[in-house]
């Protein structure tokens, strides 16, 4: 099996549905002849032309309103906005079309626009590209999230993704693009949408993350494992909408332990909904509060200041010690 | 060395066709049978019955919110008559009689504009998108519709609508920009109606026209009277005939007039003079059409009463079938969020229909 | 002292920081000359006239953005969004740059949009009428987010909010907008910025909510005293950001339950954000889950459903037995 | 009865004052002292020696990504040039040259785009706003300062900066149409530079200019050289004047280009030619001042040298401040949020400065 990273499992992903489906076709800023900022979408107008993956003017409420239409008319469009910042101005499409449109119109018509967009901090990037901002998306019903940890899960959640008939916000930790290399099958294979996953079995405490977090949380538990004998087990969320709250549940319950992180703001974050459903499906196993482990209330700092805001193991580490001595 | 250089130079042209008192210029009139002709007399009759009637239910409140068009029925029902199957329409919100010429049936609309969301399940053989009410949002869905007719082939168009208050959004702009660049067979059909609620055109925008707003995206734009028929018919036929062909987008400005409220929440009176309103009303599309056709031997006392009759007729008709449908049952709410019932919502709606079990129903807080 | 309903107390709000202050302008679609749609701001524009009760063209992101540009200018630009419903198109100027301006120019320059918007169901309108959106606004660091629930809260948070220095969503729940008239001081007064209220004192739980829900709690804790005995302790949380989590929490360190009421869609809500928060602060006063009411994780129905997804008074006092037996 | 009307005609023209060879058009030479002259000239020249000592920089990994200006001074410092102090600048971030010269501390803008914020602040009395990285979401902020000037009776006009990418956003078209309406004292420039990261202009818009896309708001629009700088002053200058004298808006297109990456993470050659850009190098916009400063005896060798030699000091010095400046706190994060730090933020800052006092330091996961 190859090696890849996260781009090259993506693009990967994305060669090969469109491969096998005429009707997925790319578009975005400079996803063409530029292959993406990142390089995500490199090689494909080679291969499947102009056509089917365009180069759009910029104007991002434009590309997710034309996804719609192209979704509309049975067409199974994957968009790019380049940053996750730069995704606001289409919010309005998001939220007052493609997630309605299939109830509008009573399943008629659906408005099943793909949209992946880089997100999160750690890139020591200029203002706006740092946002992780999945909560916004979250919040809002008829349309799925998915956030993917690593190479494996990128393809296979991608894959999901495109085949799936509902609207997706697929969300791409930047940080990790092309920090890990793993073993990616060649062949396509669906990571189904809604389940979550324990990635690392643990007795003492649940932690719960998702995306750029998992290496995170995978540091912290060694960590804990090491200088304190504590075993964390690790919930990698995968699909923020809809929730697989079974998963997470089911681990909490045994570990009766939980802290979840995420770098976007703690305020209302996905964090929150994490710790509600936690004590409301099992409030009587806890025997500590569910800590958040999160950015802070900020805009998110330029470069110099980024680490300050991003969670990081110690931190988790520290949280886990408060929990586990609660 | 040329150092003032001319570089691009445009004007906007307005179309008219049909006069006031009934003429036609016969070098512009387009080609309608007898019975086209009487085609679309009837239907402009029936959709303002239409109109009146949903104004009365409304205010017996049997039907919520909605939008009039009455005195606009030469605008979008013109336009919409030089549609075919295959193209598509993707409406705004004020467009009743172009969704009736589609075939929607009357009842499903009193559905719809009664709060019952069963009324959006529009047949997908009609090729037409629900009714969309944020403003300006739904043109850019059309150019998506029109890419892909466009990228498969289809020799097909889309039409789309939108009022001259919708050119202010953003979205507008990036539609025309989308459509200009990958040169989507679109028709832009603007129904500019002067008003946008309170708002007169002349504040809406610096520009005299909306035609000329084509001008920023490449694109041909061409102002018509949209209280003549014959000319929004005549430019809406050609540029989707040009759009069929891959010959690329247009955009349309009907220029017409809302003589009644905004809605039906809404008071006029609060920004507009009673004259201007007559005035305009004087102008009225059907009165035009019906000087036209009597003239034309097509049309005399009795074909009125007739034709008035027939759509009195259909009109009760369909508001018997609506007054027909059982009521929506609370599941609705769930059935279509996503193709499939994921287990969160399966769970939300579960509980809803637990509580429904034991006998609870809804109670609006009490001094409502 | 007389007795207004909240539309005419925010109207007068509104005069009177017009009378006191002229950099206060108004501005919105149809605010003018029509008074607005719900006749908020009737009778501005005869008092100031045109240039500070501004009617603007069709275009959210562009009023936003223009009262921004006002605010950097010196200006207290008080701008409506005809329905919260339609805000979304100026979603984008909000994040990023209502919310950062003074961040990104340390304090040089602030993007002090105090925006108003009508929100919420229960009023039987069309699609986009009825939406409950404040937690992705409260999610947003850099943004003050208020809700009242009467006249009087409407005035005074209004006038707060007008002479606050930062961004601020007023989101006024068009459900009540006529239906509560109190008496109303005529003076201009402050109901400051983030601070909850005891509304209803009570030992044994404590309902948590904002804006047109309060009616809603009030109702249900009348039920609950007359038919179970149970007297509940209601807090009106009038700022969701910045959020006053002392108030909460010291009431549910008393009453040891909590039931937290909201018509947004449950998933990520401020609800979630307000359970996590009691969970972490009072965990060991609980006696119960920290109970959620809310609006489903679907689109806002159309007015024959509507009931069936707000809140309502037997749907609490439900959840408020099951939380005292629990 | 006229049928087929002419309602509005327009053309839009482009303006060339100084030729490739350093010759000017007397006639619309605008008017410029010597000490004007050579102050442009030694502005352009500061300003590439700036871009390529924070290219270094750069490479270097002292300085984060950012958007080189060269090829473009001619544009954006001619534009800028005639500013006054009581004017207000709006700057996207491909204005190096018209920030320094509103007067902005060349150390800031290296500790900006260092990563740094305190970079951001700009001192007030520049007038001048941050930079704004959100393509076409700026414009309409100086729209409504125009709109305060205006309301305020301040004779001073907006000038904001943008590339003809952002003419794409819905944005773009709302800050042009509100422009329009409130005749807000603001000049749009666009630096047309042909490309937005990797899209050419011709593919960003089926409109032949940007110049033209003003006519959808009734505003006027114009095209100039970008590499003429005196054209660009001359344009901007007069269009700043109309704008001071209650006379509206005008959009300005500095047709130009963008001889270097876009920004230093981009790799051009994946998407245009040497060739093409090396024609475009020959068109340089300081090159071509030199010129004509040599035919009207205003610069020799040895003035090109000191000039250079001026530009290198200056720019070194603000290195060796921009060195100097103490490393920022992780409190600065928490200080500008709000006017005044809230309680949750007062904890969240309040929990963070504990934590760095166990002597916690913030730290990347292993492997990156
Ligand atoms: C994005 C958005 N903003 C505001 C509204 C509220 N609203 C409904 S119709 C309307 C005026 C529309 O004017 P115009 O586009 O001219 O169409 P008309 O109503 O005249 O047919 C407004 C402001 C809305 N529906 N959507
Ligand atoms: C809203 C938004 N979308 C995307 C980006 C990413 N981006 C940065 S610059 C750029 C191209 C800008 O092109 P143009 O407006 O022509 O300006 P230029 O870079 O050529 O000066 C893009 C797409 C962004 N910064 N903001
Ligand atoms: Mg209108
Ligand atoms: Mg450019």
């Amino acid at each position: 099996m190859a090696k890849l990273n996260m781009v090259e499992a993506i693009d990967q992903a994305l060669q090969q549905e469109m491969q096998s489906d005429p009707s997925v076709i790319i578009l975005g800023e400079d996803v063409g002849r530029d292959g993406g900022v990142f390089r995500v979408t490199d090689g494909l107008i080679q291969r499947y032309g102009e056509d089917r993956v365009i180069d759009t003017p910029l104007a991002e409420s434009g590309i997710v309103g034309m996804a719609i239409g192209m979704a509309i008319a049975g067409y199974r469009p994957v968009a790019e906005i380049q940053f996750a910042g730069f995704a606001y101005p289409a919010y309005d499409q998001l939220v007052s079309h493609a997630s309605r449109m299939r109830n509008r119109s009573r399943g008629g018509v659906h408005g099943a626009a793909r949209v992946r967009m880089p997100y999160g901090g750690g890139i020591r990037a200029l203002e706006h590209h740092s946002e992780s901002m999945e909560a916004v998306y979250a919040h809002v019903p008829g349309l799925k999230v998915v956030v993917p940890a690593d190479p494996y899960d990128a393809k296979g959640l991608l894959v999901a993704a495109v085949r799936d008939p509902d609207p997706v916000i697929f969300l791409e930790p930047a940080r990790i693009y092309r920090a890990i290399k793993m073993e990616v099958p060649e062949e396509p294979y669906v990571v189904p949408l809604g389940k979550a996953r324990v990635v690392r079995p643990g007795r003492d405490v649940t932690l719960i993350a998702w995306g750029a977090q998992l290496r995170v949380m995978r540091e912290a538990a060694e960590r804990l494992a090491a200088e304190a004998g504590t075993e964390a087990e690790i919930v990698d969320v995968r699909t923020l909408s809809p929730f697989d709250f079974e998963t997470v549940v089911e681990s909490v319950k045994k570990t009766g332990r939980a802290v979840v992180v995420h770098e976007a703001p703690r305020s209302c974050g996905f964090g929150a909904e994490i710790s509600a459903q936690i004590m409301e499906r099992a409030l009587l196993y806890l025997k500590a509060p569910v800590a958040r482990i999160t950015g802070a209330d900020t805009i998110p700092p330029l470069a110099k200041l980024e680490d300050y805001y991003q969670p990081d193991a110690p931190r988790v580490v520290q949280a886990v010690k408060d929990t586990m001595e609660f | 060395m040329a150092p003032i250089n001319t570089l691009v130079s445009y004007s906007v042209q307005s179309v008219k066709v049909l006069d006031e008192d009934g003429s036609v210029d016969i070098s512009l009139m387009p080609e309608l049978s007898p019975e086209q002709l009487k085609a679309l007399y009837e239907h402009m009759v029936l959709t303002r019955e239409f109109d009146e009637r949903m104004f009365k239910m409304q205010r017996q409140g049997r039907l919520g919110t909605f939008a009039r068009v009455k005195g606009q029925e030469g605008a979008h029902i013109g336009a919409a008559f030089a549609l075919r199957p295959e193209d598509w329409l993707v409406p705004a919100f004020r467009e009743t009689g172009a969704l009736l010429l589609r075939g929607l049936p009357m009842q499903q609309l009193l559905q719809y504009w009664s709060g019952d969301e069963r009324g959006g399940a529009f047949p997908r053989s009609l090729n037409t998108l629900p009714i969309a009410v944020p403003v300006g949002t739904h043109m850019i869905h059309a150019v998506g519709i029109g890419w892909a007719l466009r990228y498969s082939g289809t020799e097909a168009a889309v039409l789309t609508f939108f009022g001259e208050g919708a050119t202010s959004e953003g979205d507008f702009s990036e539609a025309m920009n989308m459509a200009g660049v990958f040169q989507a067979p679109v028709v832009f059909c603007c129904q500019n109606n002067q008003y946008a609620i309170s708002l007169p055109f002349t504040k809406q925008t610096a520009s005299p026209t909306v035609a000329q707003k084509a001008l920023a995206y490449g694109m041909t734009g061409i102002r018509v009277d949209g209280n003549d028929v014959f000319a929004v018919y005549r430019v809406t036929k050609e540029a989707l005939e040009r759009a069929r062909l891959g010959l690329g987008p247009t955009l349309i400005e009907a220029f017409t007039y809302r003589v009644t409220d905004h809605t039906t929440s809404d008071d006029a009176r609060r920004y507009r003079s009673e004259e201007e309103v007559e005035a305009w009303k004087r102008r009225d599309p059907i009165e035009r059409l019906a000087k036209y056709l009597r003239a034309a031997g097509l049309l005399d006392d009795d074909g009125v009463a007739a034709v008035q009759a027939e759509a009195e007729n259909r009109v009760a008709e369909a508001v018997t079938a609506f007054e027909a449908i059982p009521p929506i049952s609370p599941e609705e709410t769930f059935k279509h969020v996503f193709a499939d019932l994921t287990p969160p919502l399966a769970e939300e709606r579960d509980a809803l229909l637990r509580r429904l079990a034991t006998g609870a129903s809804p109670g609006a807080t009490k001094g409502e």
